[in-house]
């Protein structure tokens, strides 16, 4: 049988994973991706906590952060395509006209 | 089928009932003006059921308290000004759509519901509804180069941030099996483990991002100079206050046994978000960049409520938020009425000689950056009084001293501004202002309610505290 | 029970797993080792039926596809809060359809929305 | 009883009205809101009064600003028997002096702003009066002087007049600093502001003292001597007389309600509300009455050879300022107030006398330039006899029953009374002296003005005369409600606040009253003979007289150079100091270092601070992650050490 533990340290590492790719990437479709990894790190551990304590809230907050992050994932797409009819880029080093 | 369960949650339910309401009448309606009065009328809807509300639903997960009906009250102020605000502002930015309303009152429904949360499943969805719909706002202006870039830099740092808090959430059901903020006190039983750690650490960030504490405020200042000007000022107080009453929540009850760690943190974040907030502020030449430097400043204030804690400190981070509501509210509405068609109108140097021009308008700028200040008689000075008392009460006077140290500092930008508009000559063409009934109501609301809660603050004290209960 | 997971029943399709990543990844490798390198012009060129290419290789989509798929990607994810809710349905009742008829009417309005502003049309 | 709030409301609301509306709505009926405004006042203060005397006194707080702890600021009135005296002097003087200024400043270009400001004074002054705490009486105090300031620069284009505003504010500024360290000292002493409970406490603290650089003072003589540093500016005492003289170059009726019958007694009913702390140290009873007798007969020596109409008057009021202190530092707080209210009345006609007299001779102020103005403007001339009269202590006037209360009280209060009996003596006697030397120069004899001025005379309007003629009632009646039992009467006035400031110390017989009363009565008529012979019978005695004494003439008409005094070791110093020392370090480094020093190095960390922010998402958010990992790896270590 699997130790809890081994699913809660896949889940961090996914976390990571999705962290450190939203950190160093630069193409926005990318970052997309890391942040849901970082969502998904999170939905395993929950999965897999609620599965061994045999309480069912873990799984509801997954499914409600799987509907959440759906909709965060049309808003954000529609944020770039708003932005890229405006300066044809998914380059996010040449998205700084504010600064300071 | 016993529906009176619902009852506590009946304020959001008509709120989201209206908000659907609001998003089809956009599609009838061409005037937009009416959605945006609707909006205005919805809030009245709300605030009549909220008396009948209070209680606690859903086994515990919903609470509407004296604490949340007070963050709601806020809401609905920050609700209605916005609106004011924005009426005659989204026809000089050619994006009049009525969506915009509806998601302002989906944004405030998720405050709301953030307010009352007394689960962090709840606490997630709230702020979710809210961020998401913020997004949007930020990047209103379609054709706006820098309206994009401000929704963008949001989404992605809110989203990561959110993806935080999840984090931390799991931790604490990791460690509870519970995800109840009253029952998490209780299950954790004052023990101190490295995923305990984890859970505050990452839900003082998620916090601080909403918060725009430093270092997690980096958003702030781009995001509230990019977004369309009414949208700026309905975040700088609506999310704020929204995550200082999770905060508040969180904290104050559910990890109230390990309060020597996380108030340590806070502490630390508020010295350095009073600093950066108020010496960045001094650098700015655009005034809307200079006020979202001067909202982080003010959270930084404001979260030494929630270190001093207890009834006072907290109800004096409540006073502060609803001082702060108006004061801010009422110096973008200024911001906004400089704003014509083709003058952006953000520059300091817009406001140069303002008073010989449009003596009203310099004077009620002076009044607000007095409150900003904290200058007595306005309520600035009233909600600082008490947030610094409450701050000595609880035995950190040094960190008032510190607090009020940057106050001072802060005098030279915010009276940078009444220098420009008094001391200043009037250069070039005067400066036209886009004035409209609304802004104007808006900005008389404002400016009495500034004046009132600095003058006679009594009444607004003991609501204040008689919230906490 | 938590914990009764036991990997044994999921062996072979682990084995399975392993064998088919090992086989792709040993395939490309092994060409990649073995073959003889001398690219020329038309070597190099795309391959499209013999006929020479014409423009980019990269097409930008139109927007439509976009919204059309995030209008999807919404509109399915939702279909998830219908799974729990069917297996506890006869547990709760009425009051479970009531809400789910809510749910769905909210759903609507969105679909409404969406239709009336002319997200669905093909311009 | 709520209505008493309108005392002080309806003032502000007029200065509300006149201020917002009155440059380009009201303009030349800017009167009109301000009048009725403070004639409200009145005949509330009068149904107060009624209710005072029916015994029914108030003290509440009205509302509550902030709250901490111990720390309370608070606007709360104090309605008694003191509070009652003064809302009915400064409301009707301040309506007489309303009227009187609708045909004084007719032309006015700025008429509305007098108005707003005059509301705004009287505002002020009854929130003074009716404070039931420290505070409240301070900003009062504060709000009086800026509106005695605004007033006196009232006409800001003559540099003479901005001078005199500028000279009032500083000067204030020295008596209002003690008074500010006092109601300090007061709340650390007793822990609160309020007056009841600070009163009743008084007592406790007698023998405590306070350790000031080695000295040894004890705790309730330095508060009442720092309270009566406040008086002294305020009331224009020595050594800080100088500014009233100078504040002259206010308006006339300013000059009747400001400096002569409301705000410069806000000194000596602040003394009488403070009795309680007062009485409890004998030093500080002996300052105030040695004070108050030398002001009296210095200022009067001043007054007996000023020429400018108005400059006499100011010197009288001085030295009649100087009798109220006496009193108070004698014990006999209800003598210092009875003359407070009956000088309100007769020096005020006496001021409106002599605007009315500039009225008609077109500005002029130099008294040796009138003369016979009797026959052109015989209202005038009568009304303003009737206060000389009554200022010099003509029996069955009001002058006569205060002042010789005063005498006598001091008199029999024994010891430093008596220095302070003959002090204040010999300047009734200068008083009666100058006062007629007033009325022959500028009533009697020739006139000797130019031909266009005499062509120019004429008696006042109506509007300016009627009030006069209703002062001059005050002058000759107000002192009526306490004519002592000796004539009599039943000292009702004494009796009335004995409540609130308690009996005189000190016996005496009827003989030595009689006595007292005599020699009072004897020295203003010796003083009004003297004025006789010098100024109608035998005018060249003046100017030998002048010519002989040639030093101490020039001395007296130098006002005792104290204003070169000051101007030598006060202001000469300071601005050497500013433009040398303070220049000086400018250049240097000290206060470059902090002036500049401090703003320039915030602003440089700013710019550094700023690169931070430098507009990329991804850098954003690697200091989030950065802030996170530091907070996390903090609280391990904490945790794991």
């Amino acid at each position: 049988m699997v130790p809890l533990h081994w699913y809660l340290w896949l889940g961090s590492l996914v976390f990571c994973i999705g962290m450190f790719g939203f950190l160093t990437r630069r193409n926005v479709i990318i970052m997309f991706l890391s942040i849901e990894l970082m969502l998904n790190g999170v939905n395993i551990s929950l999965v897999a906590l609620s599965h061994y304590m045999q309480d069912l809230r873990g799984q509801v907050l997954t499914l409600f952060v799987i509907a959440v992050a759906a909709a965060e994932a049309a808003i954000g797409l529609a944020i770039v395509i708003a932005l890229f009819r405006n300066k044809p880029t998914t380059h996010l080093d040449e998205i700084k006209e504010m600064k300071g | 089928m016993d529906i009176t369960i619902i009852k506590p949650i009946l304020p959001e339910i008509v709120m989201a009932a209206l908000a659907c309401v609001v998003l089809i009448l956009e599609l009838f309606i061409h005037k937009k003006e009416t959605i945006g009065v609707f909006a205005i009328l919805a809030v009245a809807a709300v605030s009549y059921v909220i008396p009948q509300s209070f209680g606690s639903a859903f086994n515990g997960m919903f609470i509407s308290d004296g604490y949340s009906v007070f963050f709601k009250f806020i809401f609905f102020i920050n609700l209605i000004l916005a609106v004011l605000i924005s009426i005659r502002y989204l026809k000089i930015e050619r994006s009049e759509f009525g969506e915009y309303y509806s998601l302002m009152m989906f944004a405030t429904l998720g405050m709301m519901i953030m307010a009352s949360a007394t689960d962090l499943i709840v606490l997630y969805l709230g702020l979710e509804l809210m961020a998401l719909s913020t997004y949007i706002l930020a990047g209103f202006i379609r054709h706006d180069r820098r309206s994009n870039e401000a929704a963008l830099k949001y989404f992605f740092l809110g989203a990561f941030s959110s993806a935080i808090l999840l984090y931390g959430i799991t931790m604490i059901y990791a460690l509870t099996g519970t995800t109840n903020i009253l029952a998490i006190a209780s299950q954790l039983q004052g023990k101190m483990t490295t995923q305990l750690i984890l859970a505050i650490v990452f839900l003082v960030v998620a916090f601080g991002f909403k918060i725009a504490l430093a270092p997690f405020h980096m958003w702030t200042p781009d995001v509230y100079e990019g977004a369309p000007t009414s949208i700026t000022a309905f975040m700088s107080v609506g999310p704020k206050a929204a995550a200082f009453a999770a905060l508040g929540r969180v904290f104050t009850t559910g990890l109230i046994d390990f309060a020597p760690d996380w108030r340590g943190i806070l502490i630390a974040l508020s010295i350095l978000t009073m600093a950066v907030g108020n010496i960045l502020a001094i650098q700015q030449s655009n005034i809307k960049r200079m006020l979202a430097y001067s909202s982080i400043a003010h959270a930084g204030y404001a979260v030494i409520g929630v270190i001093a804690g207890g009834a006072e400190g907290l109800s004096a981070m409540m006073n502060y938020l609803f001082i702060y509501a108006f004061m801010n509210i009422g110096a973008f509405a200024v911001v906004i009425m400089l704003r014509v068609e083709g003058v952006k109108g953000e520059e300091l140097e817009h406001y140069r000689g303002l008073a010989k021009t449009h003596p009203l308008a310099a004077v009620l700028m002076l009044i607000f950056m007095f409150s900003l200040t904290g200058i007595p008689p306005t309520g600035g000075f009233i909600g600082k009084f008490y947030l610094f008392k409450a701050a000595v009460g609880a035995g950190y006077a040094w960190l008032a001293v510190v607090a009020v140290v940057f106050s001072v500092i802060s005098a030279y930008f915010y009276l940078r501004v009444v220098m420009y508009m008094y001391m200043h000559e009037p250069e070039g063409e005067p400066a036209a202002l886009a004035t409209s009934t609304p802004l104007g109501l808006a900005l008389l609301i404002t400016t009495i309610m500034v004046i009132v809660l600095g003058v006679y603050p009594s009444p607004f004290l003991a609501f204040a505290r008689l919230a906490i209960g | 029970m938590p914990g009764t997971y036991l990997p044994s029943n999921y062996l072979p399709v682990f084995i399975f797993l392993v064998v088919a990543i090992a086989f792709g990844l040993g395939a490309l490798l092994i060409g990649a080792i073995f073959r003889i390198r001398r690219p020329y012009k038309e070597k190099l060129m795309p391959y499209e039926s013999g006929i020479d290419p014409v423009g980019e290789p990269r097409v930008r989509f139109s927007i439509r596809f976009y919204i059309i798929a995030m209008l999807f990607v919404v509109f399915d994810v939702e279909a998830i809060f219908l799974y729990p809710w069917a297996v506890v349905f006869d547990k709760i009742g009425l009051y479970a359809f009531v809400e789910m008829v809510i749910f769905i009417f909210i759903l609507l309005v969105g679909y409404l929305y969406a239709w009336k502003k002319e997200a669905f049309t093909w311009e | 009883m709520q209505y008493y709030l309108l005392i002080p409301f309806l003032p502000l609301a007029a200065f509300v009205i006149n201020i917002t509306l009155g440059k380009k709505i009201i303009r030349k009926q800017a009167h009109w809101p301000s009048t009725l405004a403070v004639l409200g006042s009145l005949v509330v203060a009068v149904m107060v009064l009624m209710d005072v005397l029916a015994g029914k006194t108030l003290n509440e707080d009205l509302y509550t600003w902030i709250i901490s702890d111990k720390f309370q600021v608070s606007v709360g009135f104090l309605l008694d028997q003191l509070t009652a005296v003064m809302l009915i002097v400064v409301t009707s003087v301040s309506f007489l002096v309303h009227v009187y200024s609708i045909g004084y400043m007719h032309d006015d270009p700025g008429y509305y702003r007098f108005y707003a400001y005059l509301s705004l004074f009287t505002f002020s002054m009854l929130m003074l009066v009716m404070a039931n705490n420290f505070l409240q009486l301070y900003f009062g105090w504060e709000a009086v002087g800026l509106c005695s300031y605004l007033l006196i620069g009232f006409w800001y284009e003559k540099k003479s007049a901005s001078d005199a505003g500028k000279k009032a504010f500083i000067v204030n500024r020295f008596g209002d600093f003690g008074f500010g360290l006092g109601v300090i000292m007061i709340f650390l002493t007793f822990g609160t502001l309020h007056y009841i409970p600070v009163f009743g406490d008084a007592g406790k603290f007698l023998n405590e003292s306070v350790n000031i650089l080695g000295l040894e003072v004890n705790l309730i003589t330095l508060i009442a001597l720092l309270l009566f540093c406040g008086a002294v500016g305020k009331s224009a005492q020595i050594p800080l007389h100088v500014w009233l003289p100078d504040a002259m170059e206010g308006p006339t009726p300013v000059s009747a309600l400001i400096h002569a019958a409301t705000m410069v007694t806000a000194g000596v009913f602040m003394v009488a509300r403070c009795n309680p702390i007062f009485s409890l140290s004998p030093t500080a009873m002996g300052v105030v009455a040695v004070v108050g007798g030398v002001t009296a007969l210095f200022a009067a020596t001043i007054a007996l050879v000023q020429n400018d109409i108005k400059r006499v008057v100011a010197y009288s009021t001085i030295s009649q300022l100087g009798y109220m202190f006496l009193a108070c530092g004698v014990g006999a707080y209800a003598a210092g107030i009875f003359h407070l209210y009956t000088h309100a009345y007769f020096k005020a006609l006496l001021f409106l006398c002599a605007g009315s007299v500039m009225h008609a001779m077109g500005g002029e102020l130099d008294m040796q330039k009138m003369g016979g103005l009797k026959k052109y403007m015989p209202v005038t001339y009568w009304t303003m006899l009737i206060a000389s009269l009554s200022i010099s202590g003509i029996p069955g006037l009001a002058g006569f029953f205060s002042k010789d209360e005063i005498l006598f009280r001091a008199y029999a209060a024994g010891g430093v009374g008596k220095f302070a009996w003959l002090l204040g003596t010999v300047a009734a006697l200068l008083t009666a002296f100058y006062s007629f030397r007033l009325i022959f120069l500028t009533f009697h004899g020739e006139f000797r003005g130019t031909e266009e001025q005499r062509h120019h005379l004429h008696e006042s309007p109506k509007v300016m005369t009627i009030p006069l003629l209703i002062l001059c009632v005050g002058a000759i009646a107000s002192g009526w409600v306490g004519i002592p039992p000796l004539l009599g009467g039943g000292e009702h006035f004494s009796e009335f606040l004995a409540p609130v400031v308690g009996h005189p110390h000190g016996e005496a017989t009827h003989a030595e009253e009689w006595m007292t009363m005599g020699i009072s009565v004897a020295v203003a008529l010796a003083g009004i003979i003297v004025a006789v012979v010098f100024y109608l019978k035998n005018p060249s005695i003046p100017v030998n007289l002048a010519k002989r004494f040639q030093f101490a003439y020039r001395v007296l008409w130098n006002k005792y150079y104290v204003d070169e005094l000051y101007d030598l070791i006060i202001v000469r110093p300071t601005l050497f100091v500013a433009k040398n020392i303070i220049v000086g370090f400018t250049d240097g480094a000290i206060i470059e270092g902090i002036v500049n020093g401090l703003p320039r190095m915030v602003n440089r960390i700013g710019a550094q601070v700023r690169k931070v922010q430098n507009g990329l998402l991804q850098h954003y958010g690697a200091i989030m992650a950065l802030g996170l990992f530091l907070i996390l790896a903090i609280l391990m270590i904490k945790y794991s050490g």
